[in-house]
């Protein structure tokens, strides 16, 4: 049980280390792009894994309740921002890789490579 | 039980993942990617982040599926194997994970009540948002106001990221595009009844549904960035089954740049109204009489702001990327 | 009760996520994909009530106005290659993979 | 007397929750065992439509009447909106590739 409680990290680990597999042993661009949004979505995961608090609940106060323990909203705001974010960057990521199929007619790095 | 839920909900997020890299073709990645999104909300759920949660949600099923499929069409979805053999990633890869494994026994366990992160600012925050501004949700507070200033930034880079896009795709061109594209393009899925009668009756519901999380992000999960995306994907299921034509001209590209532009303004003219009216930039505590009302003001027209920018960035982004489907 | 509900749901979940892995046509990986929203949507109101905050089911709502846009993007995705890639319905091997 | 009706209400609702479980777990089995797209899907919306009724009711019954029934009862109607409307573009999605209802054993070349 007490192992346990690492299990998020162990997660937030793998899924790290897989989503960088895909961006730096991938040729295709696109792949790229989807290994970096997993790469940052692990990133995501560390952080609201560090605002749980044993017996919390969302940090939204309920009226008339006391005693009531919350968890801690910060990892969350710096992750809800993070999240849209992310999104648009990966459409600018997206864009660029798109322009670069309409310039070399493939979006595969090593071909790319080649042509240069 | 629920650490057992989010221990077997973790083992599907990894295998999920393995399934992304390992498949060769790039649809079923980014079928497998809207697996991933839903597994991450349940997670954040899970940990008590419902506000995190719910913008994974507004992002993750719409927007993000619909961006990469338009992509995919563009470029092609099969991906050719790389030439450069696999040893090297590998190899760095599993050190790497061995190592941050490692490193993993050092942090504060899950739910560990006397972890760093809880015992610095968080408790001031928690304890001052029902004295300072007087609403319930957190977040919403830390978001609006404690920390304006990061959230200001945000905006300018979901700003920023939406003129690249722009200048990468093109502002969409002025002149008709090639006839037959066009015209195929901007039928949508309008000759499927079924999904356009559905569709039409959820638009409004879903526009609906945008608005009470902008405006119940105070006391419930929700806020600006939720409410953009989710009005945004209102906005992209009626261009998926009127045509993007139509979408465009219920609203034009000029009111998007208007709504991204107009949002980021405001918020920075919020903050500057707090330095005229003689307290700090982001201090919304002048605005009004009571200092209370004048945060809680503060936080609605920065989260309004927060909204317009989101909402007319995403649509601009996912405009950019049809126009250039259709010619 | 809800716990065995949950169970059923996630057990469910696990199943349709191997559907989606092994496929084997795309089209497999899309109902999986669906499936999994929809178990989604259930699952999240079930552990809304499991966690006592009923206030949290703006989360399923979300999901359950939000899911189809990402299946109709589908339809459209292939509605519009298809012309271009089969004309008459005979481009199996390249659809199907 | 009120005793026996909320004992009865809970029972009504435990077996609604148990047999929306089942149902659940039966379409889930069925998306995996059967053998095409199409049967498949016949599985799939088995969960959307049946499973989700059953559950819904049974958890607006412990929910009594709040704003949680009023918006568990808007869920479940999007949800059997949306979940008939999704198999059909599916569907149709698969049938204009050309995957007829009749092919089985499509060949994955993907793996």
């Amino acid at each position: 049980m007490e192992l346990l409680g690492y299990y998020n990290y162990w997660v937030f680990a793998i899924v790290l280390m897989v989503g960088f597999y895909a961006v730096i042993a991938k040729a295709n661009l696109i792949k790229k792009l989807i290994g970096l949004s997993i790469f940052q979505s692990a990133v995501f995961l560390m952080y609201i894994t560090m605002d749980k608090v044993e017996g919390g609940t969302a940090p939204i106060i309920q009226a008339g309740v006391t005693d009531q323990i919350y968890s801690n909203p910060l990892p969350q705001v710096l992750i809800l921002t993070a999240i849209v974010v992310g999104v648009s960057t990966t459409a600018l990521g997206l864009a660029i890789v798109v322009r670069i199929h309409e310039t070399y007619g493939t979006i595969e790095e090593d071909e790319i490579m080649d042509m240069d | 039980m629920i650490v057992m839920f989010a221990v077997f909900l973790l083992s599907l997020l990894v295998i999920t993942a393995l399934a992304i890299v390992q498949t060769r073709n790039l649809f079923v990645a980014v079928m497998l990617t809207s697996i991933f999104s839903l597994l991450m909300a349940a997670n954040f759920f899970i940990l008590d982040a419902a506000d995190v949660a719910l913008t994974e949600a507004a992002v993750g099923a719409g927007v993000t599926t619909v961006i990469f499929l338009a992509a995919l069409a563009l470029t092609g979805e099969r991906e050719r194997p790389r030439r450069a053999g696999i040893i090297g990633p590998l190899v760095v890869v599993v050190s790497t994970t061995l190592v941050l494994l490692y490193a993993t026994f050092d942090k504060p366990r899950l739910g560990d009540p006397l972890a760093p992160v809880h015992t610095h600012v968080a408790p001031w925050y928690l304890e001052k948002t029902p004295e300072l501004i007087e609403i319930p949700n957190v977040v919403t507070a830390i978001l609006g106001s404690f920390r304006a200033y990061d959230t200001l930034g945000e905006v300018f880079v979901v700003f920023a990221a939406c003129i690249g896009v722009l200048f990468v795709l093109g502002a969409g061109s002025k002149a008709p595009a090639a006839i037959d594209g066009s015209e195929r393009d901007s039928l949508g899925l309008r000759h499927h009844l079924i999904p356009q009668v559905v569709g039409r009756l959820l638009i409004p519901f879903i526009v609906l549904f945008g608005l009470y999380v902008q405006f119940h992000g105070e006391y419930g999960p929700g806020g600006g960035f939720q409410a953009g995306a989710i009005i945004a994907t209102g906005v992209i299921l009626y261009a998926l089954i009127e045509g993007e034509k139509a979408a465009l001209r219920a609203i034009p590209r000029g009111a998007l740049l208007g709504l991204v532009a107009g949002g980021a303004m405001l918020y920075g003219l919020v903050g500057l109204a707090g330095i005229l009216m003689g307290g700090n930039f982001l201090d919304y505590s002048v605005l009004m009489e009571d200092p209370v009302k004048g945060q809680q003001y503060g936080i609605i027209l920065i989260e309004a702001g927060v909204g317009m920018a989101v909402c007319g960035s995403l649509l601009t982004i996912f405009h950019a990327f049809a126009a250039r489907e259709g010619s | 009760m809800y716990y065995v509900v949950s169970i059923a749901i996630l057990v469910t979940m696990a199943l349709a996520l191997i559907r989606a892995v092994r496929g084997p046509s795309v089209y497999d990986r899309v109902l999986a994909a669906n499936m999994f929203g929809t178990k989604t949507v259930l699952l999240l109101s079930v552990v809304a009530f499991l966690f006592g905050r009923p206030d949290f089911l703006d989360l399923a709502l979300a999901y359950a106005l939000i899911n189809l846009v990402g299946i109709l993007a589908v339809l459209e995705f292939f509605q519009n290659r298809v012309p271009t890639v089969a004309p008459t319905g005979t481009g199996e091997g390249d659809n199907s993979v | 007397m009120s005793d026996y009706w909320a004992l009865a209400l809970d029972v009504l609702s435990v077996v609604l929750l148990t047999s929306g479980g089942a149902f659940v777990l039966i379409g889930g089995i069925g998306a995996l065992r059967l053998p095409n797209l199409y049967t498949r899907m016949h599985a799939a919306s088995l969960t959307d439509s049946m499973a989700t009724l059953l559950i819904f009711a049974g958890i607006m019954l412990q929910a009594g009447l709040s704003l949680a029934t009023i918006k568990l009862c808007a869920i479940m109607l999007f949800l059997l909106l949306t979940g008939p409307t999704a198999s059909y573009a599916l569907a149709n999605a698969a049938l204009l590739s050309g995957l007829e209802p009749e092919t089985i054993g499509e060949e994955d070349d993907a793996e």
